[in-house]
């Protein structure tokens, strides 16, 4: 069902964890229905220098969670944002068709915690 | 890596015996049961002999027993069967929230089809209030279908009572048996019901063999029209060596039946005891009135597949109802019914034993679930603080 | 003595090679598809594969497959779906009176319904025109079905003509091709059909596998509702093996048609040829446009059943469409409605050959064959002076 | 399908053929929609003394022809015609039921042999 990838990072997570002087944190996700995915990140001169997760939700959940993590440390916070669901997706090796849309939260938390920290930071 | 399959219920492994008894019917008896030359006459006598042992499982007379491919044909032909059989004596039925998908979607294509359609309300544990069966009944309602046993939850209704109220009220009750035949004792005329359907590979019988139980006398429409195989209730070429499975299956659950139910039973019992000691992870379904080899929990802050995919990993077949879990990526319905939460379903996760599994295989699963389930708390950011528990937790539903 | 297979069109043997094929699939691989652990996994991916098999055969997509559990099933779902889908736009169908019983009894069902249904009428050797297709289209027609080629006669119909019909007025069009597929070319684009009927016991594959063939796009409501199998278009478990080797099988037949057919013409010629020289035979359905394995025959004054019996117990395995040895004891509607009179139809006999079929037993059964006629002929009341002729006699329909 | 006796009777039917000189003659059946039976006897002082038959029809009509036929011989006239259809099935270890009534026509033909001797000997 999931490439070697997604299984990778699902079973070997990568950041997880709260950062608990984070700079920016999003939540993205309900409960009740699915995934919901928490994303902390540090940044410093407009560069996100770390990043952890908290994830409730199922294998391509966590695996997009570790992913997003991955790709943004050491990225400016434009390029984060710039980092689409079908970005993360394609750097697992893909996602099946009906987890892109409600698993694949990762980008969506990620732009609420740059947020976070813009409002914070203005 | 030692490999424990604990989903009988979405399906059994096949039994070598019914194996032996299916391989003449691959080759040499390949003919067609309904030629009139010796090879079809010999596929023919191993229906009728199938037709028999099936018969002898549910205490029916074997021709009130119709081959179908599967449990889900079963009970598509149950229902919309009845129904429309019945239509002129009224356009209501009747079917509880424990039902499997293949009844829902019956009931609510016959809605389509202008029928009314009550779905009947459970307790916590998964009951059907045979009162609320009573009250349910209108001037117009033809038909009752309340499962035996869930899948799911395990739960077994109360049939007995149900079919009391269907009796005085004369109207045709149907059961889906297909998670109890050959499992625990099912016997159509103590039961009291007018259909049952049944799916032997869920009695270590092959895939692509069902059966329906019809009363004697009682009219159905066919859901397979053709020719008059089935007495022409249900036409096509017959599976033959699936059909002489399914009635080798059957003579061998019947006599095995109660040397299984305690040898499952034993390992189950042993299973929630090691559970229980794990904070936070509720036993869904009515604790003893259950089927003997089952055990399904909701494992709180965590969800379903990830499970799944972490016991997998070690070896650990198992099930769950969770939203993530189903390709329709809804939370299973009979849990939220039941009045489980939408977020507590998310962590459901269904263990169901068989009669090859060891001690050995409960005991290396009860040191490997807990810790998949302390390794995705650790991932939850709502699992701050729970763990695993030192001592016993209580284990039952505690919405 | 020995045994000669010729009723291939009643079912096929199962060939070695696709038996291996589903071997795996019984035992070690027993998961079910849905499961997301291994073992489901590796089941899920040979019907995948499977699928891709089926669809090389038929020149279709994969996705545009549905497995299901026969040939009768296949024509049911296609029938009523395909109705019940496009019910708002007109409640008219078409078939053919070449139709087989699944069809035609699928027909019968819509119109208790409230659908109308026209049956087209052939011609002496049993084709369907496409002008009086044409003529038969009513603003109300949503759905013509119509066989590929009998396995009564053997006739095959011109579906290309007939698709065409259709296409110009936004029909859509099924067809039965239970006989053909796997035997004779089967291309659903150059035939332009947006619906087709397979069953994999036709052509060397399991019993309990068939298909449905459904043009990408087009809706259909499901007949057998329950969980999501087959994109939720057919619930229940999926009957893994039979479905493995219905793919395997659909690989070899395509792979070994040409051998094959060259193989089986070549003894159905000789077959023919024979069976010309005993009088009063006479060849049903058309003598070069039919299937290439298939001899059918009326043989004037005496009666199927008795024929059967007697080749059988001479280890010659045929099949009729008459009365008495049809269950139902009513006489082929496909010979009466070729115009075929019922006291001839009385004296079906058809012979279908496989591909494992030798000239040893053409040779064996033209030996036996006119002994067995003579014998009847004898007993029977009609037929004074009849026996065998010394040269060749006509064989062709001559009513 | 079929009982051993009833095969033996249609396999080796006893009694095939027509009587010339026959005392009576009975037609029984019709051949557009199934069997056909045809029987023959010949009568001395009340007695069956030789019977035979022609049939058009399924192996169920000619063994139950054949049968009749062989029941007969040597019986008198009222004993003949108190032969059932269930006493030739009985006879013949048993008829299958969708045969019973539509093959069976023995001890119809039978009766309507009896019918022309007595009409002719009246
Ligand atoms: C032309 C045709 N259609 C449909 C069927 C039904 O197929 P099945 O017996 O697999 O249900 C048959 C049976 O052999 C057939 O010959
Ligand atoms: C309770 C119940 N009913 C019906 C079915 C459907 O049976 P099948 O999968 O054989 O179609 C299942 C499936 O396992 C089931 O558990």
């Amino acid at each position: 069902m999931y490439s070697a990838k997604v299984m990778d990072h699902f079973t070997n997570p990568r950041n997880v964890g709260e950062i608990p002087d984070a700079d920016g944190v999003g939540t993205e996700g309900n409960p009740t229905c699915g995934d919901v995915m928490q994303i902390f990140i540090k940044v410093k001169d407009g560069i996100i220098i770390d990043a952890k997760f908290k994830t409730f939700g199922c294998g391509a959940a966590i695996a997009v969670s570790s992913m997003v993590t991955e790709m943004i440390k050491g990225k400016t916070l434009e390029e984060a944002l710039a980092i689409s669901k079908e970005a993360v997706a394609n750097e697992l090796g893909g996602l099946p068709a009906q987890k892109m849309h409600c698993s694949n939260l990762g980008a969506d938390a990620l732009k609420k915690a740059i947020e976070d920290y813009k409002s914070k930071n203005k | 890596m030692r490999k424990c399959y604990f989903d009988h219920v979405a399906t059994n492994p096949l039994d070598t015996r019914v194996f032996d008894a299916m391989m003449p019917f691959f080759k040499e008896e390949f003919g067609n049961p309904l030629s009139i030359y010796e090879p079809g006459a010999r596929a023919k006598e191993a229906i009728e002999n199938a037709r028999a042992q099936v018969a002898s499982l549910v205490n029916s007379k074997a021709s009130e027993i119709i081959f179908t491919s599967s449990g889900a044909e079963a009970n598509n032909f149950a229902l919309r069967g009845i129904a429309l059989s019945r239509q002129n004596e009224g356009k209501h039925i009747i079917v509880s929230r424990m039902e499997h998908h293949s009844i829902l979607n019956s009931a609510r294509f016959l809605e389509k089809m202008g029928f009314a359609v009550t779905y009947l309300p459970v307790d916590k544990h998964g009951f059907v209030d045979p009162e609320t069966v009573k009250k349910s009944i209108t001037k117009e309602t033809t038909l009752i279908s309340v499962i035996h046993a869930s899948s799911e939850v395990g739960t077994i209704e109360p049939l007995k009572e149900i079919a009391a109220v269907a009796k005085e009220k004369g109207i045709i009750l149907h059961t889906d048996a297909v998670a109890t035949t050959g499992n625990i004792p099912v016997n159509v005329k103590e039961l009291g019901v007018d259909l049952l359907s049944m799916a032997a590979h869920q009695f270590y019988g092959p895939k692509g063999a069902g059966a329906l139980y019809v009363r004697e006398g009682l009219r159905i429409v066919p859901l397979i029209y053709g020719g008059i195989q089935e007495n022409g209730r249900r036409a096509g070429t017959e599976n033959v060596p699936a059909i002489a499975g399914m009635g080798k299956a059957a003579e061998l659950a019947r006599d095995e039946m109660k040397a299984r139910t305690e040898h499952v039973k034993k390992l189950r019992d042993k299973l929630f005891k090691g559970v229980s000691n794990v904070e936070n992870v509720y036993l869904t379904g009515h604790p003893d009135n259950r089927l003997p080899a089952h055990a399904s929990f909701c494992v709180e802050f965590i969800e379903g597949e990830a499970m799944l995919l972490l016991l997998a990993a070690k070896g650990i077949y198992a099930a769950s109802g969770s939203a993530c879990s189903s390709k329709a990526l809804k939370a299973s319905p009979v849990l939220l019914s039941m009045g489980i939460s939408a977020s507590l379903a998310q962590g459901s996760i269904v263990f169901t034993l068989g009669k090859d599994n060891t001690d050995e295989d409960i005991e290396y699963m009860l040191t490997e679930f807990p810790q998949v389930i302390k390794r995705l708390r650790e991932i939850s950011p709502y699992a701050k603080g729970w763990g695993i528990k030192g001592e016993g937790g209580e284990c039952t539903v505690q919405r």
